[in-house]
């Protein structure tokens, strides 16, 4: 039996991964990319909450599938998004998009 | 309806009836029957009461009404009058009155410009009648608010600048005013925000009224120009246009002063009896420094507005001297420098009017090219040092005698610091004088100008009345004013 | 299986309703004809006009607290009030992009518009009305997805998209956080469900970081500082009546979520949130009032005063009293009517004459007395200053938390309307005394600009006045 | 009794009405209403003296105190402290109604001439009707707030009448200043007043033996002394006599009226009223007033020596009469008039007959300079062949003012001298001294204007003549008055210091004396300044060349003034208040508005446009929230 600590200590560090991706990758999908690893690090936590201390009910499950498709929701919005900055700007390099600031 | 609310619904029916006024014509003549319907009230107000009180009306608030406004919060519409707020009514009437005749000509945005002095009115007049704390601050927010504007469109030299300055610091001495009156409604545990209600039925446990009185009293006190918050009224009277510069000065500095009294020092008594010093050298400072100051300015207005901060200074020295005769006192000097500085204001617009300078180097000789404008500027300026036979007179010397029969030793040496400000305003009144009135005109281009025109007229001779006629029968008023200010003190002295 | 349950979830029902008609309405209009005046003008009126219908056949509040799906969804009567306030926004804000619809590059899109607005409203509506914080993440998240379509919705401006970027990755970044808050709430309580939470929640270490990063969540859709960066930026780049929508009726239903949840789950962590939201909304409100002073786009301006107003609605959050909350949805009306009027001015000039910049505002006066006179009360609302209703929300929330026994935060929070009265009168400055070569030039907005402005003025004058709408409000309050 | 009120009634409706209504009147009916109206005042001020003097005295054998008026003015509420305003009627005031009510008609007869054709004659009216309202209204104070008051309105009315010709310049600057030192003075009588209403518990005139006076005994001194610096201010006793001199800039009636006549004797007036409680309280307070005032008059005879104006002159000839008054009261030690009290009796003598006669001089003096349109003495010589009337009439004062008898003069400084040497001797020599200077430099006034070197040139060009009538026949009345009063009229019976009738009789070796000593400086008067050549005076002045040039220029004090204010009080004082004001007090808050917008742009790298460190600081934030509630 693995335990708990094992798991959640995997969750954090892709939390971790993902946030450290999100602020070091330059262009934007590989941003995106980041923050499904930090989605995906807390859907870990609910799916292993829910396994290894909480086995009668099923709300961390459903809570982890819902999030996967809320997260999927999200990631073509960006993508969408991201498709027309490129057609507008011809980039998707983080540093071009500081038009706005101050 | 209640009598009162009278004052501020009449101000509310000259903003529709501006707003939908078609032509100037129209416009003035909404402002003129509106601010005689105010005058009017005023003075119908001011007998009804003498009447109340000679028939044997007690109560402290006569005319009283409470509607529940906002009952979970227990705000209440609550008006009642006594004797200081009739006198302080009358004197708003008076300067409304005539500061719409001492703008009669301004251009440009006509309609503009009345409607925001008519809110500017309607803020003062609510002030006045209310004895809610709330209302009372939504009302002295109401009539602090359209001076910017006032300022900002219609003034003139530094205009933007001052109006900020101006708002920004009265808007920020009534955001600690806002702080002073929710710790006193809470501290007290009352159930309603009236102060009649706050001041006899609750106690307010002294280490709190340690807190909130200097927030109250700085609040109201920048307002009456309180050393060192005054900086806001030079450089505001100075930029403002002549009526805003009257009502301004005339009535809305005396919010200050009033607030003080009422809210400041009638609810927390005994810390206004353990910090009362602190104020007074603050408020005595204001007093000498601001005829000082006085001496060497070279803009007229500059002049008049740190008089006013020295005149206004006086208004809140003496009401920390806690008697009923200083106290008094205070409240005819309000009435007096209102009608005073509201004089002098009325008189600098149309000299300015005229002359398209302020600068005193620049003007000299002009008694004998605008006698009418320059008697009444002598006329002003001798009110203005205090001469017997005007307004000045009674309440400096009531403030002065009151001070005096202080039992502590300090206060008697500062009400003596105090006094040497009658010298310093003469020195200033005169040479001011001398030098733009008296003289030959030097400036050619001055030779060609005119006396004054009739509304100008009507509004100084209305001022100059006023003033001469509560320098010569001052009983009345004071005793109005006095017996009003009886339970107030009295509630400041048993708790000492 | 209960089917009536559904009933009590008409408010809900009936936006879906409204959605389904329009969008289905939307395939049947043919896109060769979206520029024509009387397709337009369909197209523009039938959400209102829906919308209005929605609004008025769910104004009664319910009677009492009401539980469904196991708890899932909880129903008490203020909700009904905060989705009304949150409607009336929503109206005004359609009322208030007619103009911008009209457009031709937007007008192939009005439908979009309508839904993907009124699904956003729908995310809110099951934000509030959570019983269990998987419902609550499901509304949270359909409140932000479609918000930041919107926010890209101009398509050939870059600013748009920019704005639509910054606004999903950020939104994203934070509801990872959130989300991992929530599994730890998960993993330290064994429910998620809000009534059984209080009982679990004990203030472990875990427990507050999760509070943490929930409230980070919030504070995110809040623009609380420090989770308020993206704000200017999407303020700025988005189409204005999306900001509009944006700074009030996103920002309105976060806050009394935020308030009911702190309420109904936080309550044993009370010590702990209260000091966090001491410290949030000193910074907010000071850091935001400073940023504000210097903005020369009035967008941007906006979006700084929007941070600042954030943080004095959180004055009313912090008290978590039932007057607190009472502050809390008036504030939200009062600010909603203030806010959106100027976003509504904002908007029609923009639309007219391109000009965003408070420069161009000078002599503003001449030209436009009406829209300025507008702005000019609007602004002051917003500043506190009576008889306005802005004033009278700003009191009461004052009142609310120096009750609670936060004076120095009252204090701190009313030192600062100064600086925020400075640059709301900056604004004013520019209409009234800057005078200008060349002033926006005199246009007539269109009808239904002006029927929101009217709205909003209304609004604006009234709500004070008139005590009762407060009362109402104070009927259906809640705290601890 | 009643009829007084309208004593000072009248002259107040008059100037309202020549105020108000005068634009719309030609000159000569302004002016003969405000002769009338004033007219009418003097028939009642004698009628009342006539009544009150004849009354039957009391039981003790004074005069009784009357107040037909006195009602509350203004509420105080502070028990006896009243600020009431009436009249009231005793000895002292009723003479002071009779000099002023006379004088006062006087001048208003004569400026009908003197004033004739001049721009602003409703106005001179107006504010003579002013003047003398407020003076009548001092002198019948029933107490010292309303004393007080009216103090004020006369010094106001001094500063319009001073500034009546407000073209020019020096009126302008004279009016200021007189206004201005004189208020500075009041300043210490106000709070003299507060201190004495505060001790004694009101502001009545308050006999010695009443408990109110008895229970403020400590503090009374010092209340009197601070009255006494507003005494002085009016009076113009050293240092405050810096503005009369220059007053001589109004209108000469108004100078006759009010700075030589009436207002400035205000101060003597103020202290005889007080006089009883001086004697009683404040001995020592008396006594310096009589030092000063001694020192006073010498000062002002000696500046006097020097003058060529002759109106300074006669200022300073004022100043110096003034200061007699004023040692004659100083050196009382009790109310006895046969121990020691007699200078309250010599000084309400010399007000009276001064007030006749110095009116009577500056009134000639008006004649002349109208004639020669100049008040500088080189101007003139040789007058007497062109204005007998004046002539004489000048020669009358000035033998009355050198005490030579049967002048009025003479009997009035005899008391004078009496009482100081009954003092003590060596103040009764110095008065003597001084007396011997007023002969001196009296008397070359009048060989320098109707002798000496005539101005042939300017008096060829206009050549002067008489006045007329209207301004010579207050001329002749006057100096009847000068001549008749001092052997007619026994003072002593009707004013004493003790209220009872007593008989002042000359004592003749001071009489003597001061009789040998006068006319002694007027012989040497007579041969330095009567012929064409002035031989004796031109060596003398060129011998003590520097004290000349002091005493011409006043001894510098002017100058010292305007340091002072200019100098000190608007360069150090008021200056840096204003730059304190402008640059430290308003620069705060400047400083305040500027750092938030600088701080505005400090910190706006924060909003970097990077969504990286948006999120970065998202991040932070949550850490160091986490931090806040763990730690």
């Amino acid at each position: 039996m693995i335990s708990i600590i094992c798991y959640l200590i995997v969750s954090t560090i892709m939390l971790c991964a993902g946030i450290y991706g999100f602020f070091t990758r330059h262009n934007l999908l590989a941003m995106l990319i980041s923050v499904e690893l930090m989605l995906n690090a807390t859907d870990i936590n609910f799916a292993v909450f829910n396994r290894l201390l909480y086995p009668n009910g099923q709300e961390g499950y459903f809570f982890a599938l819902f999030s996967i498709a809320i997260s999927a929701a999200e990631t073509a919005i960006a993508i969408a998004i991201m498709i027309n900055i490129y057609r507008n700007i011809r980039s998707i390099q983080v540093d071009k998009i500081n038009k706005m600031k101050w | 309806m209640n009598l009162l609310s009278i004052f501020v619904l009449i101000p509310l029916l000259m903003m529709l009836g501006l707003w939908i006024s078609r032509n100037l014509a129209q416009v003035r003549t909404v402002m003129v029957v509106g601010a005689s319907a105010l005058l009017i009230s005023a003075i119908t107000l001011t007998v009804c009461y003498l009447q109340a009180r000679s028939a044997g009306a007690t109560e402290e608030m006569l005319f009283r009404a409470d509607i529940i406004w906002y009952a979970p919060l227990n705000i209440a519409y609550s008006v009642g009058v006594d004797g200081i707020s009739v006198a302080m009514l009358l004197l708003s009437g008076i300067i409304v009155f005539t500061g719409t005749f001492a703008s009669w000509r301004l251009k440009p945005l006509t309609k503009e410009y009345f409607l925001w002095f008519t809110l500017l009115s309607a803020g003062v007049f609510g002030f006045f009648i209310s004895i809610d704390m709330f209302t009372m601050y939504l009302f002295y927010e109401v009539a602090l608010i359209p001076m910017y504007l006032l300022i900002g469109v219609w003034g003139s030299g530094r205009k933007e600048y001052a109006a900020m300055k101006l708002t920004l610091m009265l808007m920020g001495a009534s955001a600690i005013l806002l702080c002073g009156i929710l710790g006193i409604y809470f501290c007290s545990g009352a159930t309603s925000m009236n102060i009649l209600n706050i001041a006899h039925a609750h106690n307010i446990a002294v280490s709190q009224q340690l807190i909130w009185f200097p927030m109250t009293f700085v609040g109201f006190g920048v307002l009456g120009a309180l050393f060192p918050f005054h900086t806001w009224s030079p450089d505001g009277h100075a930029s403002a246009p002549t009526a805003v510069s009257m009502l301004h000065a005339g009535v809305l500095m005396k919010l200050g002063g009033y607030g003080c009294f009422r809210i400041a020092m009638f609810l927390m008594p005994q810390a206004a009896n353990q910090l009362g010093w602190i104020f007074l050298i603050l408020t005595t400072i204001s007093v000498v420094y601001g005829a000082l100051s006085a001496c060497v300015q070279t803009d007229l207005k500059y002049i008049n507005a740190y008089s006013s901060v020295s005149h206004c200074g006086l208004v809140l020295f003496a009401i920390l001297m806690i008697n009923q005769t200083a106290t008094t006192g205070a409240i005819l000097q309000m009435l007096s420098h209102g009608l005073m500085t509201a004089l002098f204001f009325a008189l600098i617009g149309m000299i300015y009017g005229r002359t398209h300078t302020r600068d005193t180097r620049e003007l000299s000789g002009l008694m004998r090219i605008m006698p009418f404008l320059g008697v009444g500027y002598v006329i002003a300026g001798l009110a203005n040092l205090g001469l017997p036979g005007f307004s000045g007179f009674i309440a400096e010397m009531t403030i002065f005698v009151g001070s005096f029969q202080h039992f502590d030793t300090f206060h008697r040496t500062i009400t003596i610091i105090a006094c040497t400000s009658i010298v310093i305003t003469a020195v200033y009144i005169l040479r001011l004088v001398g030098k733009i009135l008296y003289g030959v005109c030097t400036n050619e281009h001055h030779l060609k100008l005119t006396d004054a025109t009739w509304d100008e007229r009507v509004a100084v001779i209305v001022l100059i009345v006023c003033v001469a006629g509560l320098g010569m029968a001052p009983l009345w008023i004071s005793n109005m004013i006095s017996n009003s200010v009886v339970p107030i003190v009295s509630n400041l002295t048993l708790m000492h | 299986m209960d089917y009536s349950q559904f009933l009590y979830m008409k408010e809900e029902l009936s936006l879906i309703a409204v959605i389904l008609i329009i969008f289905v309405v939307d395939l049947f209009l043919k896109p060769g004809k979206r520029q024509e005046a009387g397709q337009a003008r369909f197209a523009i009126v039938l959400p209102i006009f829906l919308m209005t219908i929605h609004t008025l056949i769910n104004i009664i509040p319910g009677t009492g607290n009401v539980q469904a799906f196991g708890g899932m969804y909880q129903y008490a009567p203020m909700q009904t009030i905060v989705k009304a306030v949150l409607n009336i926004g929503t109206i005004i804000v359609l009322l208030m992009s007619s103009q911008w619809l009209k457009r031709k590059d937007v007008s192939i899109n009005r439908g979009e518009y309508s839904v993907l607005l009124l699904s956003t409203l729908l995310g809110m509506y099951f934000m509030i009305s959570a019983g269990h914080f998987l419902m609550f993440f499901i509304g949270l998240e359909t409140a932000s997805i479609p918000m930041a379509a919107l926010a890209a919705f101009d398509k050939y401006r870059y600013e748009s998209a920019e704005a639509g970027a910054k606004y999903i990755l950020t939104a994203m970044f934070s509801s990872a956080l959130l989300l991992f808050g929530l599994s730890l709430i998960y993993g330290t309580c064994g429910t998620l469900y809000f009534d059984d939470l209080s009982h679990h929640i004990n203030g472990s270490m875990l427990q507050i970081a999760a509070f943490v990063l929930f409230f980070a969540g919030m504070g995110f859709k809040l623009s609380l500082v420090p989770f308020h960066l993206w704000t200017a930026d999407v303020y700025e780049g988005s189409p204005t009546p999306v900001t509009g929508y944006l700074s009030v009726v996103s920002k309105g239903s976060a806050a009394f979520v935020l308030m009911t949840i702190l309420i109904k789950v936080f309550v044993p962590l009370i010590a702990d949130w209260q000091e966090v939201l001491f410290w949030i909304i000193i910074v907010s409100i000071t850091l935001a009032n400073i940023f504000a002073v210097r903005q020369k786009n009035i967008k941007r301006l906006m979006a700084f005063s929007s941070i600042s107003q954030a943080g004095y609605i959180m004055l009313a959050v912090i008290t978590g009293s039932a007057i607190g909350m009472t502050s809390l949805v008036f504030y939200i009306l009062v600010y909603t009517v203030a806010n959106l009027a100027i976003f509504a001015i904002i908007t029609v000039i923009e639309q007219n004459s391109g000009k965003v910049s408070i420069n161009d505002y000078a002599g503003l006066y001449k030209t436009n007395p009406k829209l300025s006179f507008i702005m000019t009360l609007a602004l002051f609302s917003l500043g506190g200053i009576p008889p306005f209703a802005g004033f009278f929300s700003k009191f009461f929330i004052f009142m609310a938390a120096f009750k609670a026994g936060f004076e120095l935060l009252v204090f701190i929070a009313v030192v600062n309307t100064i600086i925020s009265l400075y640059y709301y009168l900056l604004i004013v400055k520019a209409m009234y005394i800057t005078p200008s070569d060349e002033p926006i030039p005199t246009f007539k907005s269109d009808c239904s600009t002006r029927v929101g402005l009217t709205i909003c003025l209304v609004g604006i004058i009234g709500l004070g006045i008139a005590s009762i709408v407060y009362q109402t409000i104070y009927q259906y309050g809640f705290g601890l | 009794m009643e009829i007084t009120i309208f004593i000072i009634l009248l002259p107040l409706l008059s100037f309202v009405f020549l105020g108000l209504a005068g634009k719309w009147l030609s000159h000569r009916a302004a002016g003969l209403f405000g002769t009338a109206v004033l007219g009418v005042v003097t028939i009642l001020s004698y009628y009342t003296a006539y009544t009150y003097f004849t009354a039957p005295r009391l039981a003790d054998g004074t005069f009784a105190t009357l107040v037909p008026y006195n009602f509350q003015w203004l509420p105080l509420f502070l028990g006896a402290m009243k600020f009431n305003l009436g009249v009231l009627l005793d000895p002292i005031s009723v003479m002071m109604l009779i000099v002023i009510s006379t004088v006062s008609l006087m001048v208003h007869i004569y400026s009908f001439g003197y004033m004739h054709g001049e721009r602003g004659f409703q106005r001179y009216y107006a504010f003579l009707s002013l003047f003398t309202m407020s003076m009548l209204g001092l002198v019948v104070a029933t107490n010292i707030f309303q004393m007080y008051l009216f103090w004020e309105l006369v010094g106001v009315s001094s500063y319009l009448l001073i500034g009546f010709y407000f073209t020019k310049a020096p009126a302008v600057a004279a009016s200021k200043k007189a206004f201005i030192v004189t208020r500075f003075a009041d300043l210490g009588f106000l709070i003299g007043i507060l201190i004495y209403g505060f001790y004694v518990g009101t502001f009545d005139f308050v006999g010695p033996n009443t408990s109110a006076a008895v229970g403020g005994a400590k503090m009374i001194p010092l209340a009197l002394g601070l009255m006494f610096i507003g005494g002085a201010g009016k009076s113009a006793m050293f240092p405050l006599h810096i503005w009369l001199p220059d007053a001589m800039e109004g209108p000469t009636p108004v100078s006759a009226l009010i700075h030589a006549a009436t207002m400035v004797v205000a101060g003597v007036y103020l202290v005889a009223r007080m006089f009883p409680l001086f004697i009683a309280f404040a001995p020592n307070v008396l006594h310096i007033v009589a030092y000063v005032a001694a020192f006073t008059a010498f000062y002002a005879a000696a500046v006097a020596i020097a003058q060529t104006d002759i109106k300074r002159v006669l200022a300073f000839s004022t100043i110096s009469q003034i200061g007699f008054m004023l040692v004659a009261l100083g050196v009382c030690t009790s109310v006895e008039p046969e121990a020691g009290g007699l200078g309250y009796m010599a000084a309400m003598f010399h007000l009276f007959t001064h007030a006749m006669f110095k009116a009577c001089l500056f009134l000639c003096a008006g004649c002349i300079i109208e004639q020669v349109h100049s008040n500088e003495m080189e101007m003139m010589g040789g007058m007497r062949k062109y204005m007998p009337i004046t002539h004489i009439a000048f020669l009358f004062s000035c033998l009355a003012i050198s005490g030579i008898p049967p002048f009025s003069g003479f009997f009035s400084k005899d008391e004078i001298l009496s009482a100081c040497f009954a003092f003590n001797p060596i103040m009764g020599w110095i008065m003597t001294a001084i007396a011997a200077m007023t002969a001196f430099y009296m008397f070359r006034l009048y060989y320098g204007i109707f002798w000496g070197k005539e101005n042939i040139e300017h008096h060829t060009a206009h050549k002067p003549h008489e006045a007329p009538a209207t301004m010579t026949i207050p001329l002749i009345i006057l100096s009847v008055i000068t001549f008749f009063f001092g052997w007619t009229v026994s003072f002593g019976h009707f004013i004493s210091p003790n209220g009872k009738s007593f008989d002042s009789h000359l004592e003749t070796s001071v009489a003597i004396t001061s009789v040998v000593i006068a006319v002694l400086s007027i012989l040497i008067a007579r041969t330095m300044y009567r012929n064409e050549k002035q031989v004796l005076a031109d060596s003398l002045q060129k011998r003590f060349k520097g004290l000349w040039t002091a005493a011409h220029h006043r001894f510098y004090i002017d100058e010292v003034y305007q340091f002072v204010t200019h100098r000190i009080i608007f360069g150090c004082v008021s200056r840096p208040i204003a730059w304190f004001d402008r640059h430290v007090v308003d620069g705060f808050f400047n400083f305040l508005a500027w750092s938030t917008n600088a701080l505005s742009y400090q910190i706006r790298g924060f909003q970097s446009g990077e969504i990286q460190q948006y999120t970065y600081v998202f991040l932070i934030g949550t850490l160091l929230l986490i931090l806040l509630l763990i730690l």
